[in-house]
């Protein structure tokens, strides 16, 4: 097979890098941006660097300072990054610098200032690499921290639960490390099919492994302890709850994951750029065409190019389609758990969900995974008839939404299972990280489409529904309302849709129309060029968040300035927002965590990954 | 010739009654599905058959081919008596339901009343042993719910047949059906319906009181470790267990099998059974459309709505129902 | 096997047979069971605009013990594969697998550490169905394949199963057949 | 008070049984699948097909863009130089072998957007489904005589 992009690294022929290694930051001490002069004051020469990277505020702090400082930006009354959002790792041995193989990288968030901090460490280099955990200052960082140690082997001292969580206990290796094996298998085709190692190909039957299970810590076996998946009617996929039960008290729950871990971040790494949005698809797959979104526009952040007009409108009607798209789901999966299989909203909502997926079909040709989004803007234009269609979706929609209110909103057995179950306060909801409807719905006035406008959201009309009560009830009356914001801005995107290109004319970036392949070499060149080797993104480090409609989706790309992203990271939304499950049904009855899972709104693929 | 109106008769009975019954039962599926499927906006079971009217064929002929697997871990005896267990009551309470002027029930015994409310209590030993003996957690969970929820219902229950009692003035439920009511009954009655209905949902364990089998927490509650012709039975259990009682509401609330006004029951008194039967159907039209359309409680939910709001509306509505009879039909 | 191991041989039985497989045929039962992307699309199936109740499959049972048919809906991880493997196990004869999109067909496009290449590793596949995912009338096409072949079981030989003539002749399905169904003496 | 809530969540309950009641009245929504035909927009991605020219000519020419530029490794290209008396294609090379492992095509159409010549599409076929792992393999008989004559698809 053709080798296709080889991986010539561009440091190669790049000489004179920050010694660093990648990314250059501004150095000591003046730091550029008031909060990074901010932190420079107070820790001086104790940080590494700082300053601003692509845009965003960067600080390289050593192990040793991270606590301190993560406490410091919290507490400090002119900082106030209150919530930790993400936390990743990068394993930099294939890079040309000697020294500290493993960087950790912390995004805070500030929602009171509307600020974003990426914090680096940088880890000394040695046969077991670790660094102070952060779970003590901010409680959401106990999960992700568990994924950089499972997936890249980074030990976190002081970590309240230092168990893998996505692979199983017995894995030989970390997988994200650079040295480990993308692993798989050959492709076969006609001419190998002889071959006996492809002989064996679906012949293989293993017996069925047996395990008895291992306690999670802190439960006893003195209460009953049911196991609620991963094959399980209403964890919405290959969640695997531990629950201790007192008759039908829960004492406590144990979330295990990984059933559906598949390895996105290893498999980008090692494809190009432009291959990995139709991965996105298959990420959150109820609402790919956000998951498109969040990572072109990472990548074009990185790449500092801008989408024209119309590309954009399309986008975000795109998007919002899509956010209706997944709240429909959610809702008829959320009608389904509370209320069982023969309730006909679940009917009603998967009826309408079908028109959105005709609109997908008629626009990218698929229903579910779409990949409609390309770096530098969209894959095609709309069809003539997609306009009608829509119109016609809106007006039937709106009076859908009501009749689904009439069902639920006020009927009282819903009303009853709702309200009041799954609280989760203010405090508890921006420690934990939460986003998205968890975070609204617990009274923090957020939204990324709105506070951290991107893709020509500040454009658009849009009222961002907020409720303090905290429970699965005001969660379900937020997502109602979103999904009545959302046919709103669908409705300007529709009337303010531009003429003109619906994706960047740079031919180093997008391919060139098909008419110009047959009148001009230059074309044919490029085309050649992009459909091999795709284009290359300059050194460099970047992470986006978009609201998603199960929220913040955020894309950290690390670039070393070769057409494959260096390292590719994902923070699922879902992901930060199961962490809560534990905290929200500690007390409540088993029917609650089937509410509470339902109101959270998770998808395992993207809580995976 | 006793022993023929002894035994054989009633033997005979018997037997046609129970094939009806399991016919009952099967098209009750069908009935189900097809009207579900319409609440749904789609077309429900069309392969097997026209209109798929053959779909409950094909459904008891595979689960009678299915592998019977019993578990390792099971209690053998129990787990296998279970499902007959809970199948039986269903099928005994036809025993004293009139069918009709000419067709009386099985046995007309004038406890009818009471056989009706023993019987059902019997049910949900069934249920309770099937979820012992899986030794399943989630079985347990189911049967403790069926076993908690069907004593609780079983008194409000109890309560409002007691005043239907007081009304009639007669166990027999013969006499029950055909005893002339004056209007202000009638209406008295109605008024009570809805409530007698939500009792019964909760006692057959229909959505949405279906708590001891939501598939969405209990996996299938009690039924979980029974597969093939076990698990049919209890399926069959729960679907006669319908049409039991919408014969018993049809006959307490609505005349049983005579038409309104009495209108056409001298004349054609072989109708009897048919419109027994239309009322019954139209009983489980009200069980499938609530189904369609209205959510689960929680359990304890459950639990509060019967003791705590049942159970007084239930006593005083006898109380009022024992002063109203002194005084207005006395 | 239930009763067919008891009956004699004849025409009754050949009688016999077509009853059953028809009922086999008009009742599969699927496990609800999803697991990625395809699981969506699954429900997509059974939702009222494809409406998978019309070959009387909607009675998606959560217990394994009253399912006949697995569908493989989605990747399947390193982790998830014993799972899948008890699942199946616990499911009673006659029994069918359909692998649904390619992931579970063959690992699809995630060719790495994380997935099983092809849920045929863990456990024997009757029919598959490619696509990413596949659209609900395709798992609809699957299903009447999967009849197809309901349809020619026999109660003795499973083994010589050869696919009706649809699209194009399958090769004899032999050693994946004769791993799983006993052949009897 | 208590009789009051009671009252108001009967009539809730009665208004959401009368949207189920409304629900029975509509005509289902199904496709009656295997019976009717399935309404498939033009730019649905099925079950790929190698083109042809009028005249009967391969429009592949062998230049194995589609292979670099499939994201899954799905599609396998060996071309060899063209017989001048008899060309296969126009151009100067064309395909000796040109397979599709359908088991490994997610769908996603870069093979269509890569090929210079418009040679291989994504039909609309979708019933795919098959009893065996082998039959997946599309070969490039398979390709160039698609069931249906070559449609012209999409040449957007």
């Amino acid at each position: 097979m053709l080798n296709v992009s080889p991986r010539t690294r561009a440091y190669e022929t790049l000489p004179g890098l920050n010694p660093l290694g990648i990314p250059a930051v501004a150095p000591l001490p003046s730091g550029e941006s008031p909060d990074t002069a901010r932190i420079v004051e107070r820790f001086g020469t104790a940080l590494l660097a700082a300053g601003l990277h692509n845009g965003q505020q960067v600080v390289y702090v050593a192990p040793g300072q991270l606590v301190a400082l993560a406490e410091f930006v919290r507490q400090d009354p002119q900082l106030c990054y209150e919530a930790l959002i993400d936390v990743s790792a990068v394993d930099r041995s294939e890079l040309p610098v000697s020294d500290q193989r493993f960087h950790t990288i912390y995004q805070l968030r500030s929602y009171a200032r509307k600020q974003h901090l990426t914090v680096v460490c940088p880890l000394a280099d040695s046969g077991r690499p670790s660094v102070p955990t952060l779970a003590g200052v901010f409680a959401g960082a106990t999960w992700p921290e568990r994924e950089v140690w499972d997936l890249m082997g980074i030990r976190f001292t002081g970590h309240p639960d230092p168990r893998r969580i996505l692979m199983p206990e017995s894995w030989p290796n970390h997988p994200l490390q650079k040295q480990v094996p993308v692993g798989g298998e050959e492709v076969p085709f006609t001419l190998t099919w002889s071959d006996p190692e492809f002989e064996s190909f679906g012949k293989q039957v293993l017996a069925a492994e047996s395990k008895p299970p291992v306690l999670p810590p802190g439960m006893s076996r003195e209460n009953m302890i049911i196991n609620m998946g991963p094959h399980h009617p209403s964890t919405h996929g290959v969640l695997r709850l531990v629950v201790e039960l007192d008759g039908e008290t829960v004492v406590n729950v144990d979330p295990d994951l990984g059933y559906l871990h598949s390895g996105f971040e290893k498999t980008g790494e090692n494809k190009r750029y432009k291959d990995f949005v139709y991965y996105t698809d298959r990420m959150d797959y109820l609402s790919a065409m956000s998951n498109n979104m969040g990572y072109c526009l990472t990548v074009e952040k990185l790449l500092g190019i801008a989408v024209p007009a119309r590309g954009q409108v399309l986008r975000v009607l795109m998007a919002e389609l899509q956010r209706l798209a997944s709240h429909l789901f959610w809702l008829s999966t959320h009608v389904l758990d509370v209320s069982g299989t023969g309730m006909a909203l679940l009917m009603y909502a998967t009826r309408e969900r079908e028109r959105i997926l005709d609109l997908f079909e008629m626009a990218c040709g698929a229903r579910l995974t779409v990949g409609y989004m390309r770096v530098g803007g969209v894959s095609r234009d709309l069809p003539p008839a997609f306009l009608g269609h829509l119109d016609g979706f809106l007006r039937a929609m709106a009076e859908r939404i009501d009749d689904y209110e009439r069902m639920l909103t006020h009927g009282p057995l819903w009303e009853e299972r709702l309200r009041g179950v799954g609280h989760v306060s203010r405090e508890q909801a921006i420690n934990l990280g939460l986003t998205g409807p968890m975070l609204r719905g617990s009274g923090v006035d957020w939204d990324l489409r709105r506070d951290a406008p991107y893709g020509g959201y500040e454009q658009y009309d849009f009222k961002v529904p907020v409720f303090s009560e905290g429970d699965c009830y005001a969660r379900y009356l937020l997502r109602m309302e979103e999904m009545r914001q959302s046919l709103r801005i669908i409705r300007q995107a529709v009337d303010r849709l531009p003429d003109g290109p619906f994706r960047v004319e740079d031919r180093k970036i997008t391919p060139p129309p098909r008419a110009e392949l047959d009148i001009s070499m230059e074309a044919l060149i490029h085309h050649f060029k992009l459909m091999t080797e795709g284009f290359q993104a300059p050194p460099g480090m970047v992470y986006h968040g978009i609201e998603s409609s199960k929220g913040e989706l955020g894309f950290f790309v690390y670039s070393d300035g070769s057409a494959k992203p260096y390292r590719l990271h994902v923070r699922g939304p879902s992901f930060n927002n199961l962490f809560a499950i534990s905290n929200m049904s500690k007390g409540a009855m088993l029917s609650d965590i089937v509410t509470n899972i339902g109101s959270i709104d998770i998808v395992l693929g993207e809580v995976d990954r | 010739m006793d022993w023929l109106n002894l035994i054989v008769i009633p033997v005979v009975r018997s037997l046609v009654l129970i094939f009806v019954l399991l016919t009952g039962f099967a098209y009750l599926t069908w009935y189900e599905r097809k009207l579900l499927a319409r609440f749904h906006v789609r077309y429900g079971p069309n392969r097997a058959g026209p209109k798929g009217l053959l779909q409950p064929v094909a459904d008891a002929v595979k689960a009678l081919f299915k592998e019977e697997i019993i578990p390792g871990h099971v209690d053998k005896v129990v787990y296998l008596l279970a499902p007959a267990l809970a199948l039986a009551p269903a099928l005994l309470i036809w025993a004293v339901i009139p069918l009709g002027k000419d067709f009386p029930a099985v046995a007309d015994v004038p406890i009818g009343f009471l056989w009706i409310l023993a019987v059902a209590g019997i049910e949900s030993y069934g249920v309770i042993l099937a979820g012992w003996s899986s030794n399943n957690n989630y079985s347990l969970l189911g049967a403790l719910r069926s076993s908690a929820q069907m004593i609780s219902y079983e008194l409000p229950l109890g309560l409002f047949l007691i005043s239907i009692l007081l009304l009639a003035g007669d166990f027999s439920l013969v006499n029950l059906a055909e005893a002339p009511r004056q209007w202000w009954e009638w209406i008295w009655l109605w008024i009570m319906f809805p409530l007698f209905f939500i009792c019964v949902l909760a006692e057959t364990n229909r959505s949405p009181f279906d708590l001891p089998e939501t598939e969405n927490e209990l996996i299938a509650g009690f039924q979980t470790e029974y597969g093939g012709i076990k698990f049919a039975l209890f399926f069959m259990a729960e679907y006669i267990n319908m049409i039991t009682t919408s014969a018993i509401m049809a006959t307490l609330f609505f005349g049983g099998y005579a038409l309104p006004f009495g209108i056409g029951s001298e004349i054609l008194p072989w109708l009897g059974p048919f419109i027994l039967f239309g009322k019954v159907v139209v009983l489980l039209f009200l069980f499938i459309w609530v189904r369609a359309s209205i959510g689960r409680p929680r359990y304890d939910q459950l639990m509060h709505f019967s003791w705590k709001t049942l159970l007084p509306i239930s006593l005083a509505y006898m109380v009022i129902t024992a002063l109203l009879t002194v005084f207005l039909k006395a | 096997m239930g009763l067919e191991e008891k009956l004699p041989e004849g025409i009754l039985t050949t009688q016999l047979e077509t009853l059953v497989n028809w009922s086999r045929e008009n009742s599969t039962w699927p496990l609800l069971f999803g697991l990625a992307c395809c699981a969506i699309e699954m429900i997509a199936t059974g939702s009222a605009r494809h409406d998978i109740s019309r070959y009387g499959s909607e009675l998606f049972r959560a217990s394994p013990r009253q399912a006949d048919l697995m569908i493989v809906s989605g990747r399947v991880s390193n982790k998830m594969a014993p799972v899948i493997k008890r699942l199946h196990d616990q499911m009673s004869e006659p029994k069918w697998v359909i692998a649904m999109g390619i992931c579970a067909s063959a690992g699809g496009p995630f060719n790495n550490y994380a997935i099983v290449q092809g849920v045929d590793k863990i456990i024997p596949v009757d029919v598959y169905v490619p696509g990413c995912p596949p659209r609900p009338e395709s798992l609809l096409y699957a299903l009447d394949r999967l009849r197809a072949k309901q349809g020619k079981e026999t109660f003795r030989t499973y083994v010589d199963f050869k696919a009706p003539p649809l699209s194009k002749q399958p090769d004899e399905i032999s050693s994946l057949e004769s791993l799983r169904r006993p052949q009897l003496a | 008070m208590a009789i009051r809530e009671f009252l108001k969540g009967a009539t809730e309950i009665g208004k959401a049984m009368g949207v189920t009641l409304k629900a029975l009245a509509e005509q289902p929504v199904t496709t009656e699948y295997p019976r009717d035909p399935v309404p498939l927009y033009p730019r649905f991605r099925g079950k790929h097909e190698l083109r042809r020219y009028e005249n009967g000519m391969e429009r592949c020419i062998g230049c194995m863009l589609c292979e670099a530029a499939c994201p899954t490794g799905a599609i396998y290209v060996e071309a060899a130089e063209n017989d001048p008396q008899h060309p296969t294609s126009p151009g100067e090379r064309y395909a000796t072998v040109y397979e599709v492992n359908l088991l490994r095509c997610i769908f996603c159409g870069d093979c269509e957007e890569a090929c210079p010549t418009e040679a291989i599409v994504l039909g609309h076929d979708f019933a795919m489904a098959n009893y065996n792992r082998r039959d997946f393999i599309l070969t490039k008989a398979e390709l160039l005589n698609p069931g249906e004559p070559n449609v012209v698809i999409r040449p957007e």
